[in-house]
């Protein structure tokens, strides 16, 4: 019965994470002794999941990430899953620390970071908090809490793009958990993707209003089959509902955070998954190597924090080509999903004629709006 | 007929102290039995499970009461747990079964939070009473609702209060996410964050925030209200039997509502908490799951206020120890589910036991 | 693969699939209690009950890679829990609501917890008769596209109200469940019979589970009950006892479900928490309406505790 | 579930005689020695005072206890009875006190599903056909589509009844048959099952303590008492005094208080009260009612004729649509205070049901009248020490036999039930006495010790309201006697110029 929140992205900064800013990781040095200090010690890492741990979707990519501690010598990794974002989880982590002598922790879902990451970094200050999403600022909160995240709404563009060069009825569906910026940007990238192959299609989401909901999901899945959509994807926690349910309903399904692939072979297109394990593995690394974490990790495609599904036999040959020539200019730098002239789908301008906002922007992460061609309201 | 009256009518000669004595410790035995009875059914379970019931209860003991730091752990759990109990236990005094306590969490939480923005300004002890308040009396309302429903018009008060928590959880989304989002509230949609000074800290010396000084505050007093003023004995008829409480003239109907609503105020004083030592401002994180676990505290104290306290600690603990648990020994979460489902049956099953066992009988006492 | 915009003819059209799909579990666990509560005995443990069926099935169905010996499995996993519930009521003493309120925690922790290895394999779904053949429209066509769980369901409503009239056991459940007095003076036992009910009981709600897991949605996680169980607990009441009401209290519930997609889906976006609320709200207003302080509920069985 | 298919009744009256029948529990004897012989075609009376042994002497005919020792014969031959089935079999039956049917099932569905043999699949044609030509023999029938719960009393005793013959039973026991219905109906009952035993059908033994239906209908009479057969004869040798006299023994019969006193001014005064029963499908309606001090105003009336519903109006349990009840000459609405400060008190019927919480102690119950007010006023604490005082004197002051008075209530007797209720109820001034059937199920030295607080209550100049389903009670102890029947008041008469055969007409509603 808990409610689960998604993490978003604080984009300030795109450079991979061992190349933290000087300021920050001016910062980020004060805190590093005591780290460095341990790091001959073996380490304990804990992870902590707001849901199942295999829900073949945002739990289980992160666990997937955490399993490839497993293989670093002298790295023990605890978890916990289904731990909700109340005091449960301020708890779980001071257990961590307390009883299992873990000194770097992984709490992975977005809520988990104000209050609880809040209220604990400055009580364990040799502990480092590195947060999914977080909303860590510099002026604001503790050095010994980081965030990380990746640019997920390219991947939702690429998305897009697939889905563009498939759709026959020219309208794509998105089944969403809520409104909020994160999903927004998901779901304003797709539509983009698909109107970068044809600007007439249209997008229709549909909110569930929770993150974690089979029946909701699944009717969602079935209104938009309904209303004409032949490519639908998600941003809900287990994409597993609504891709079989697609699949199902004859429509073309894309991924979204893991490889939903083997789910529906023929329907699925391609998907945007995390590939934490790297992430977490250079984390590590860094801490073993005595060094700290700068307090800001961010990345995308091209720092291989997100990555691609491979691309499906329903996509056509000319929608191959554009997905990899696009893939691969992400990859290079300097793409921007929102660019002007754009309008919402209320007829606000949000970008004017020659206006580009790069994935790194931080304005997008209080995105408000669905562009135009999006079938949907924010409230 | 005539067989049953007979046997009560050889076994009652016996000293008033020693049958009164035997009773008592009727009431502590079949418990704990009951209790020991469920974590051996468990430890059965864990050994097909190829675990070992011996680090199992070990690891609990450690993760809940083994150290300073693990008696905070299961104190600040036990903190809501002890007030949504309140909202069950509180009703069954007088023969009702309010599963909803949920929902007026959830609402007194979210108005709280609505609250907290006009009295940003407000100092603590003008605001926090105003909030705690504020949600005392739409958990009170909620509830007292089923109550005031099941008066009224006979409507079942178990299923009542179980759509009226849907109902409120539903009707939490709608606000947080709409009228009552702080729109700097991005991707976690919840009101505006309270004023400093209107968050409730820790108790001193502690890790643990006041709701659980209140919480066993709101159990003591709801023992005293019940066994020691008139309208808890009035309470007490009623619930032993409602015909006879209405031939008396109580006012029944003010005393399910009241009971009934009493609850629920507590229940939001737990939203309350949340909000204000936990949270910081009302959000979906206010469903976590309290109301539910209260309805089994209740049940497990019998409905006795003054047991709650030591029934939450035990639940809390295992609670706190369930993360070691799946951390140590690889068991999934739900490993604690099942051991709360095993006690929660083996307690419930073992009312049957009351007044059967000869060695609490009258006049065979110890 | 052809598809019009049909535009608000959509909703009434996404209405009736939402209806007959979503309908079916509840359908089945309401049928269950039904004939649980026509014993006298109320089952409140069906939400776990749902669940562990649900994980029953899709494990079975994994395993063997038969759907139909899912949900063979589930229903059998199902009677366990209500033969279970059932026993441990007949002790005296024994409360039967809260016992169902542990039964509900256990089957969901035992579910879960047994349920893990399961949530990533595929299992074989069950099979739907496509009734939309006739039209050509693919939203009528998947609308009704109709699973077999959802007819075996109709079927049972209408076998269950022909047998609680015109057969023995049905006539010795309505007798156990109307006077415990009457059933003893008959030579019945009242507490084996309610128990066996319980049992049956359990036995649709594991089915129903099953059709949730291996039909729809169709995959095995522990998000895949939102309280049907509970919820066919006081779709009950409100159909009456009556199993032939059941259909329409949970083809009113499923409709209402799918009603806040539907009309999303032709830009209605307001408030679809409150729309997610409308069956709980309906639930609750039909019950005000038709329950009275000064007597008894019709067609409540005489013997239920929820009742009296 | 095992069929066992009919095994094919005798279909003559049978013959049933027990010998030397012995049943003790643990160390109490409930039947010494008992040899009774039912002839073929006969119709028996079973005499006796509550707790004599007879529930207990049929039970062990019908199976459901197993005697210590003795033996039955049944038609002649000796017969082991291991439970109630084993007596169908042989086609004994047996019809409650308190009925048996389903109330939900219509009445071919009770007929129906109360035979052994009843088919796994009903075929309700064939069923029907059957039943109608079953009915059609009657000498008295019910409707077959009806639902039993919308039967009259006397309707579902002619069912109860009829079943036993549908079962194909040649050895009824009717136990108090008549306790539910009007005099009328109780002759027209009584009178087919006789006519059944004379036309050889069947052979009756009833269980009654009305001497008037021994004498109208039956043979032949046992009496018990405490557990023995203690005289037998052929009825139309025998009076109602040496009846009474086998039943009581030698034990002295109680001789209520002396009447004291004239009545005084009216106390409660009811005037036009309209409301509607449980089933809310009748209306209860009191045109007019006034109880004076120091008077005992008897209400009799078979049960169900809407005194309960009339309790519940005087205690506030149940709405009125229409009228008014004064108390004093002032409104009264049945609240706490207003009884308190007026001194109304309630004595229901079956007081562990309606006027106890059963789980709470003696004591505790002792105190439901006076735990929130001390000296006067409204307390709001409770005080345990006084109350435990003045439950443990009073418990003495009654007599109430209660081993551990912190123990709960539902462990005691139901004498000492009423005593305890009386005890709460009479401590402190009463003007206004409120009661309904307070003897029922008691046993005799206990009716009388009611009986006499009662009229001591009269005698001290209290208004006393008596409802009782037991017209005797209501002859002895009435200065002034009222009669109703579905939901009205239609007779009144003085105490010393009632006679029986009208109050009974009046209680048929034939008026």
């Amino acid at each position: 019965m808990t409610s689960l929140t998604r993490p978003f992205s604080h984009p300030l900064s795109r450079r991979g994470f061992l190349r933290g800013s000087a300021a920050l990781g001016g910062a980020a040095a004060l805190s590093s002794l005591p780290l460095g200090a341990r790091a001959e010690t073996p380490l304990t890492v804990g992870f902590i999941y707001v849901g199942p741990r295999d829900d073949y979707g945002y739990n289980q990519a992160h666990a997937i990430g955490a399993a490839a501690l497993k293989e670093i010598p002298g790295v023990t990794v605890v978890e916990e899953e289904n731990v909700p974002e109340t005091i449960d989880v301020q708890k779980s982590m001071e257990s961590m620390i307390n009883l299992d002598g873990a000194t770097l922790l992984f709490p992975t879902s977005f809520g988990y970071f104000d209050p609880h990451i809040l209220t604990l970094a400055p009580k364990y200050p040799e502990v480092r908090f590195e947060h999914c999403g977080g909303l860590w600022s510099a002026d604001k909160h503790p050095t010994n809490a980081g965030s990380y995240f990746g640019y997920i709404g390219m991947g939702q563009y690429l998305n897009g793009v697939a889905a563009g060069h498939v759709t026959q009825t020219k309208k794509i569906g998105f089944v969403a958990a809520k409104p909020i910026p994160q999903v927004l940007l998901n779901i304003n990238s797709f539509l983009l993707g698909a109107r970068s192959v044809d600007p007439t299609i249209m997008c229709q989401v549909i909110f569930t209003g929770e993150w974690s909901l089979a029946v909701k999901e699944a009717e969602a899945t079935n209104a938009l089959a309904d209303a004409g959509c032949d490519v639908i994807t998600c941003h809900v926690d287990s994409p597993k509902v609504v891709i079989e349910t697609a699949a199902g309903r004859g429509s073309f399904v894309c991924g979204y955070h893991a490889d939903q692939s083997a789910l529906a072979p023929e329907k699925y297109l391609t998907g945007a998954e995390w590939n934490w394990g790297k992430v977490y593995t250079d984390m590590v690394n860094t801490t073993l190597a005595g060094e700290t974490i700068p307090n800001f990790v961010r990345g995308g495609l091209a720092e291989g924090f997100v990555t691609m599904s491979p691309l499906g036999p329903a996509v056509p040959e000319a929608g191959r080509s554009q997905f990899e020539a696009v893939k691969a200019e992400i990859m290079t730098g300097g793409f921007s999903v929102i660019k002007g002239p754009l309008k919402d789908n209320a007829g606000n301008v949000v970008a004017t004629e020659g206006q580009a906002f790069l994935e790194t922007d931080p304005s997008l992460e209080s995105m408000g709006y669905l562009v135009e061609g999006v079938i949907g309201a924010t409230s | 007929m005539a067989l049953a009256e007979s046997l009560s009518g050889g076994g009652a000669r016996s000293t008033l102290l020693r049958a009164g004595l035997a009773r008592r410790a009727e009431a502590v035995v079949i418990p704990l039995l009951a209790l020991l009875a469920g974590l051996a059914v468990f430890g059965l379970f864990l050994l097909t499970q190829g675990k070992s019931p011996v680090d199992f209860f070990a690891l609990v003991w450690k993760g809940a009461y083994g150290s300073a730091f693990s008696w905070q752990n299961t104190l600040s759990r036990a903190a809501p747990l002890l007030l949504s109990a309140l909202c069950v236990a509180l009703p069954a005094r007088l023969g009702l079964v309010v599963i909803g306590g949920e929902g007026a969490i959830v609402l007194g939480g979210v108005a709280a939070g609505a609250l907290a923005g006009p009295l940003a300004g407000a100092p603590a002890i003008v605001g926090l009473p105003l909030l705690a308040a504020a949600a005392m009396v739409v958990g009170g309302v909620w509830i007292g609702a089923s109550g005031a429903l099941r008066h009224l018009r006979g409507v079942n008060e178990t299923i009542a209060s179980l759509l009226l928590s849907y109902i409120a959880i539903a009707l939490m989304n709608q606000l947080v996410e709409g009228p009552l989002r702080d729109p700097a509230s991005l991707n976690k949609p919840s009101t505006a964050p309270l004023a400093d000074q209107l968050r409730v800290g820790n108790m001193p010396g502690m890790d643990v925030h006041w709701g659980l000084a209140f919480g066993i505050a709101a159990c003591v007093l709801s023992w005293v209200l019940i066994e020691r003023t008139t309208w808890g004995f009035a309470a007490r008829i009623a619930g032993g039997n409602l015909r006879a409480a209405e031939v008396q003239g109580l006012p029944v109907g003010r005393l399910i509502v009241g009971f009934t609503a009493l609850g629920g105020a507590f229940a939001g004083l737990a939203g309350f908490f949340e909000v204000t030592a936990i949270h910081g401002s009302a959000n979906a994180s206010l469903a976590a799951g309290y109301g539910y676990t209260g309805i089994l505290i209740a049940f497990l104290a019998r409905q006795n206020t003054l047991a709650i306290i030591p029934v939450a600690i035990l639940l809390a603990g295992f609670d706190a120890s369930s993360g070691l648990v799946q951390r140590r020994m690889q068991l999934p979460d739900a490993t604690v589910q099942v051991l709360q489902g095993l006690v929660f049956m083996a307690i419930l099953m073992s009312e049957t036991l009351y007044g059967r066992l000869r060695l609490f009988a009258a006049g065979k006492g110890a | 693969m052809t598809t019009g915009d049909i535009g608000l003819w959509g909703v009434p059209i996404a209405v009736i699939g939402g209806a007959i799909r979503v309908s079916t579990p509840i359908l089945f666990v309401s049928l269950g209690e039904t004939l649980t509560e026509r014993s006298g005995r109320i089952n409140l443990g069906l939400e776990g009950t749902l669940v562990i069926g649900a994980m029953t099935g899709y494990a079975t169905a994994v395993l063997t890679g038969s759907a139909w010996a899912g949900v063979l499995v589930a229903a059998l996993a199902g009677a366990v829990f209500g033969l279970v519930h059932g026993l441990v009521c007949s002790l005296p003493k024994v409360n039967d609501i809260a016992i169902g309120i542990a039964m509900m925690l256990l089957g969901t922790g035992l579910a879960f917890y047994f349920g893990k290895p399961f949530i990533q394999p595929v299992a074989p779904n069950l099979p739907a008769i496509p009734l939309g053949w006739w039209s050509d429209l693919p939203q009528v066509q998947a609308a009704l596209n109709v699973n077999v769980l959802f007819l075996i369901g109709l079927a049972l409503a209408f076998a269950m109200h022909w047998m609680l009239r015109a057969t023995r056991p049905g006539l010795i459940v309505r007798v156990v469940g109307d006077s415990s007095d009457a059933a003893r003076a008959m030579g019945l036992k009242p507490a084996q019979i309610r128990t066996i009910a319980t049992a049956i009981g359990g036995a649709f709600a594991g089915v129903g589970g099953a059709y949730l897991s291996l039909y729809y949605p169709g995959s095995w996680n522990e998000a895949i009950s939102s309280g049907q169980g509970l919820m066919a607990v006081a779709l009950v009441i409100f159909a009456r006892w009556n199993p032939i009401a059941c259909i329409w209290a949970a083809l009113l519930f499923g409709g209402a479900g799918a009603l806040g997609p539907a009309l999303q889906s032709v830009g209605v976006t307001q408030g679809y928490y409150l729309f997610y609320a409308a069956p709980y709200v309906l639930t609750l207003g039909v019950l005000i309406a038709t329950s009275s302080p000064s007597r008894a509920m019709a067609g409540a069985p005489g013997e239920l505790s929820i009742t009296k | 579930m095992k069929v066992i298919g009919q095994t094919p009744g005798p279909d003559a009256a049978l013959a049933v005689e027990t010998l030397g029948m012995t049943m003790r529990f643990g160390n109490f004897t409930a039947l010494e020695d008992v040899s009774i012989r039912v002839a073929a075609g006969s119709f028996h009376a079973l005499l006796g005072e509550n707790g004599a042994g007879k529930s207990t002497l049929v039970k062990c005919i019908m199976g459901f206890y197993h005697a210590t020792s003795g033996q039955l014969l049944v038609g002649g031959r000796e017969a082991r009875i291991a439970d109630p089935r084993d007596a169908r079999a042989l086609g004994l039956g047996m019809v409650y006190q308190h009925f048996t049917l389903v109330p939900s099932l219509t009445v071919a569905e009770n007929l129906v599903i109360s035979r052994l043999d009843t088919p796994g699949v009903i075929d309700w044609r064939a069923e029907r056909r059957a039943l109608d030509a079953f009915m059609a023999a009657m000498p008295f029938r019910v409707p077959l589509d009806q639902q039993v719960s919308r039967l009259a009393a006397g309707e579902k005793q002619k069912l109860e009844i009829l079943k036993q013959l549908y079962l194909g039973s040649r050895f009824l026991i009717l136990d108090e048959p008549t306790s539910v219905l009007t005099p009328d109906e109780a002759d027209e009952v009584l009178g087919h099952v006789r006519g059944l035993c004379a036309a050889g059908e069947v052979s009756v033994l009833m269980i009654t303590h009305k001497f008037r239906e021994v004498t109208a209908f039956a043979d032949e009479v046992s009496v018990l008492r405490r557990g023995r057969l203690v005289g037998q004869g052929r009825v139309a040798e025998l009076s109602h005094a040496r009846m009474a006299a086998m039943m009581i023994g030698a034990e002295k019969e109680y001789v209520p208080a002396a009447r004291k006193g004239s009545p005084g001014a009216p106390v409660l005064e009811l005037s036009g009260i309209r409301a509607t029963d449980r089933s809310g499908l009748k209306q209860i309606a009191i045109d007019s009612l006034t109880v004076r001090a120091g008077e005992i105003a008897g209400i009799a009336g078979i049960s169900g004729n809407g005194q309960m519903e009339l309790m519940e109006v005087l205690t506030g349990q149940r709405a009125t649509s229409a009228g008014e009840i004064r108390v004093e000459g002032a409104p009264y609405r049945a609240s706490r205070a207003e009884a308190q400060a007026l001194a109304v008190r309630y004595l229901p019927e079956e007081p562990l049901k309606n006027a106890c919480a059963p789980r709470m102690s003696v004591i505790d119950n002792i105190a439901f009248r006076s735990f929130d007010r001390k000296d006067g006023r409204a307390a709001f604490w409770l005080s345990p020490r006084s109350m435990k005082a003045q439950g443990t004197d009073l418990i003495d002051a009654f007599r109430v036999k209660a081993a551990v008075p912190d123990g709960p209530i539902a462990a005691l007797s139901g004498g000492n039930v009423q005593r305890a209720v009386l005890a709460r109820e009479l401590t402190g001034a009463v003007r206004l006495l409120i009661i309904s059937n307070p003897c029922f199920g008691l046993d005799f030295a206990a009716v009388a010790e009611i009986r006499a607080r009662i009229v001591a209550a009269r005698n001290a100049g209290a208004a006393v309201l008596l409802m009782s389903e037991d017209l005797d009670e209501v002859m002895e102890l009435s200065d002034r006697i009222l009669v109703m029947s579905e939901g009205r008041i239609d007779y009144e008469v003085a105490a010393n110029e009632a006679s029986l055969a009208e109050i009974g007409h009046h209680m048929g509603g034939h008026a």
